[in-house]
């Protein structure tokens, strides 16, 4: 058990006989997204943010995300995005830098470590905001105005506020009775999991993994969200024994194929992710 | 206004006193009586407030006695530079502000066409109402049968609501994401409930 | 307060503006902006109500200045007697107080970019309630692609967190020497759906 979760735990006395999935709901509901969540680790490092350990963070988001899977806990999308950049990162900061044009190692764990900063300084600046004498709450204004009217050019008060509520209010009456979701543009784990393994079966041999993703329908956040969760998706089957994983070096293509009967080959590198 | 006392501490409790006293009756809504002012500020309230009466007596603002309780006022000599307008402000009917919103965002707008989006007839009140205020203007006609009249915001509509240009409306999808478009069904006139629930639901997010 | 002046008319006509100025800026809870106030008291309403200021200075209630305007609010050292429940703001949500900081201090600021810095989407609720209560209003649009609209902050929100001037933001010369009021282009576009193109563009504005 990662120990921060341990730590939050103490803070509630209701969670001292939840089961661990809901304990990490109980965690999971502290939190506004995933970069909250990297913060909250960030601090428990107990160190300046601007010297933080960005592969250490990584490590603990990530088993965060093994444990959560381990009890079957459904996490939002934007959870599995993260979990899959933070073992990208990873990888390109242990592994030599290659050649090319991405930013490196160094350079994503900077824009990284700066983000965090940013939300910490954000979060910092809206307690002593809000920690200020407020008006209406530690300061007050004259408590019987004389209405004087001296600026209002117009008797009605109406603010801007006003008219474009009775826009949108009047809009959504027009669309009374359709309700509109919006579709989550994210590719699940669950997704790609049961895709691969439909997939796997008409595969005889190696195939890489981009051969696996779905096409090119949607784009930008789409496609990266597909190809992270086929990512994550042939971590969770080569755990269970389903498929082979195989690469050539760092930032090679990555190959799979389906588990055959007979033993393995010798020169499949098998990757897993698993925290004991 | 604060006389010279030899004990300084008993000096500094006394001004203390005198200054809560001042903004109890500064920011009160309703007159106070000395019996509620003295749990605030102790039983020596009657000389805090003759001290504070004289202090403010010369001044643009008095500390006056009314019915039971005690309330600053502006000076009474100065009622007729004080002059309230005489037309109090008031609410605009929803009918009004939604025409005035669709106008604004449907421009140039004939007035069937207001009523096609609004659902109902729009009253030539309305209309009339808005223009009167400044806010909406013919624009040109409408090269179409019957060559209707259209209606356009004017600058003042600008400078009402601190528009630089027309452009600065939200659009919809803006709305949508500011949570102003909700699609949820809308209970007229319950304008409050309804935001209760959404500070509610917005906890829980 | 009323400074010997050896020209006797000269000077009870001054003490007469200060009085009626003292009375208006009494009158009105929210604050009257210089202009409005020069033209009932004149073009020495600078001097005026420096004046004015220096008298209430240690008094319970005190003139202060906020955005563009000038108001009387009870001192801020009386607060913990004066002190009254959280009625506007029962239950701000941690995304609604972290919404309207991060407006506050990178204004003019596009949703995209605020979901950026949150790393989450903004949830429904949050910018509508922060217009609300009048703090957030909509400023121009970025004249990047899409030209995403900006949000800013109203004098309102001065006056309720008791700010001259956007200047006086808590820790706002820090934040800004240490680079974290920086719209710098992140690598990791969470919870920005389908808005990353906007994103890039506003981040290279």
């Amino acid at each position: 058990m990662v120990d921060w979760v341990a730590e939050r735990e103490a803070d509630s006395a209701a969670s001292a006989e939840a089961s661990p999935s809901e304990q990490l709901l109980l965690v999971l509901d502290g939190f506004e997204g995933p970069l909250d969540m990297l913060l909250a680790l960030g601090r428990d490092q107990k160190v300046d943010l601007t010297r933080i350990s960005i592969l250490e963070l990584a490590d603990q988001y990530l088993a965060f995300v093994a444990e959560a899977r381990k009890v079957r806990l459904e996490l939002a999308a934007d959870y599995l995005v993260m979990a899959a950049w933070l073992a990208y990162l990873k990888s390109r900061l242990l592994l030599p830098e290659p050649e090319g044009e991405e930013p490196s190692g160094e350079d994503m764990a900077a824009a990284l470590a700066f983000q965090l900063q940013r939300l910490e300084a954000m979060k910092g600046a809206a307690a002593q905001l809000f920690a200020r004498p407020r008006l209406g709450i530690a300061v007050h204004s004259r408590g019987a105005p004389e209405d004087l009217d001296l600026r209002r050019k117009s008797v009605y008060e109406v603010t801007l506020f006003d008219l474009l509520r009775a826009y949108g209010q009047q809009r959504a009456r027009k669309d009374a009775g359709v309700l509109h979701i919006a579709p989550v543009r994210l590719y699940s784990m669950e997704e790609a999991v049961r895709r691969l393994s439909s997939l796997l079966g008409h595969m005889p041999d190696w195939a890489t993994l981009a051969s696996f993703l779905p096409g090119g329908e949607g784009g930008g956040l789409l496609t990266r969200s597909a190809l992270a969760a086929h990512f994550a998706a042939t971590l969770e089957l080569a755990k269970s024994g389903r498929v082979e994983l195989r690469q050539e070096g760092a930032f090679a293509p990555l190959y799979v194929r389906g588990r055959r009967q007979g033993g393995r080959d010798g020169d499949i590198s098998e990757e897993t992710h698993s925290h004991d | 206004m604060i006389k010279e006392v030899t004990d300084a501490p008993e000096a500094e409790a006394r001004i203390g006193r005198l200054r809560l006293l001042e903004a109890l009756l500064f920011a009160s809504a309703d007159p106070l009586d000395e019996e509620t002012l003295a749990g605030r500020v102790g039983p020596e309230v009657g000389v805090l407030l003759e001290e504070l009466r004289a202090h403010y007596a010369p001044r643009g603002v008095n500390l006056v006695r009314t019915g039971g309780g005690w309330a600053f006022r502006t000076a009474v000599d100065l009622a007729p530079e004080l002059r309230r307008e005489e037309e109090v402000s008031r609410k605009l009917s929803r009918a009004a502000i939604e025409t005035l919103a669709i106008v604004a965002y449907h421009q140039p707008v004939t007035r069937a066409e207001i009523e096609s989006i609004r659902g109902v007839a729009t009253s030539k009140g309305t209309l009339d109402l808005l223009m009167e205020h400044g806010w909406i203007r013919p624009g040109k006609r409408r090269e179409t049968p019957g060559r209707p009249l259209t209606w356009i915001t004017t600058d003042h509509f600008l400078d009402h609501f601190g528009l630089e240009t027309l452009r600065d409306l939200p659009s919809v999808d803006d709305l949508r994401a500011a949570g102003l478009l909700d699609s949820r069904p809308v209970l007229l006139g319950l304008g409050t409930t309804g935001d209760d629930s959404a500070l509610g639901a917005d906890d829980e997010a």
